[in-house]
């Protein structure tokens, strides 16, 4: 399964890419996070993100999509 | 018209209230978030923020809406920077117009704390030590460095 | 120099705001009361607001001494408008600046609250009807005739 | 004993003018007004009410002091 990966902020540093086209067998979003934390070694465990495919907030055990951008969002600051 | 908007360069509050005026309103809240010289303690220089364009504009105009359902107002918008800001920059606008205040007060409130809460920007703070990273609030305290 | 002012002719908010602005400040919040076209389902073609100058001007200070004294906020200002005013016209402006948003939200809360219930202004309304009356609030409920 | 009124708002259309001055022997704050709203036909009871000797807010028991300014405030209505 092809996907798009949105990586921000800490993760983007931690990447060293803002995205990424990937070829996962991932179960499900849960699973390709922690696939992901394993590989780039990123800081926040999953508990703290929210997830968003194709730009709307997903939930962690939705299944992946092939095409689909996947975005993992760390916790906010704005304002 | 939207009525969140993320803006990359500096915006004019003045047009956007004057866009809210109207011959029923009788209350105009509104609040402003600026960039200041502390976090918590450490000397800030400057900061950047940074957004997930296309879902913090949904996002946006998901609360924008919620807070015209909830409350009984005539209207409300809100702005958001991105990008590099320096001290004494606006970061973040609400306006709310209503008929009385009750309504403008409580929504202007609920927009600033649901864009903070739940609207995809970071902030990446520069502190005037060389140090700086990027807030993830809550859980970790202080910002991780770096 | 005085944080409480009654202005006889519109006053700009965009200075007053200016004000306000410092490296500290981390939200600021406004409130503006208009003239509405409408109080309690009578239609207004305008009003004029009457002071006992000396008094409003006061009891005005205390209010904003009383702010500060209160909340952790870094300063606030407000100005009411005396004279005739058109529907549409900016009647008061609070601003308020504070490090945290807690602090300016209650602050300017207060403030106009405070100035509606005890600093004596008088509102005398136009009604389309071709009727017109002082505002005494709270008591007899609709303005006196004449 | 001789006081300045001041008249604001609905007491001033009442009293058809906006001060006067007044020779009164009322013992306080509260029988002057009294034989004011007998004068002039106010409708505010000194209840509705509040007053003001120079500038400050007063007591209504307050007794009379010769010259000073006194004003009746009734309801305020600004905002």
């Amino acid at each position: 399964m092809r996907v798009k990966l949105l990586y921000f902020a800490s993760l983007r540093d931690a990447a060293g890419r803002a995205e990424e086209t990937l070829d996962t067998q991932a179960a499900d979003l849960r699973a390709l996070y922690a696939a992901l934390q394993a590989r780039h070694g990123f800081a926040l465990p999953a508990a703290r993100l929210r997830v968003a495919v194709d730009g709307a907030f997903a939930d962690w055990d939705a299944a992946l999509r092939e095409g689909s951008e996947i975005a993992f969002i760390p916790p906010v600051s704005g304002g | 018209m939207a009525r969140f908007r993320l803006a990359d360069t500096p915006f004019d509050t003045a047009s956007l209230r004057a866009d809210l005026l109207d011959a029923r309103v009788g209350g105009y809240a509104s609040f402003e978030g600026w960039v200041r010289n502390d976090n918590e303690g450490r000397a800030v220089d400057g900061l950047r923020y940074e957004a997930y364009a296309a879902l913090a504009q949904a996002e946006g105009e998901a609360i924008l809406a919620e807070a015209l359902a909830k409350f009984d107002i005539l209207d409300a918008h809100c702005v958001h920077r991105v990008g590099d800001l320096a001290i004494g920059e606006l970061a973040v606008w609400v306006g709310v117009s209503a008929a009385h205040r009750d309504a403008a007060f409580a929504a202007c409130r609920y927009i600033i704390d649901e864009v903070k809460s739940r609207v995809p920007i970071w902030k990446h703070e520069r502190y005037a030590d060389g140090d700086a990273g990027w807030l993830h609030p809550p859980g970790d305290g202080n910002p991780p460095a770096g």
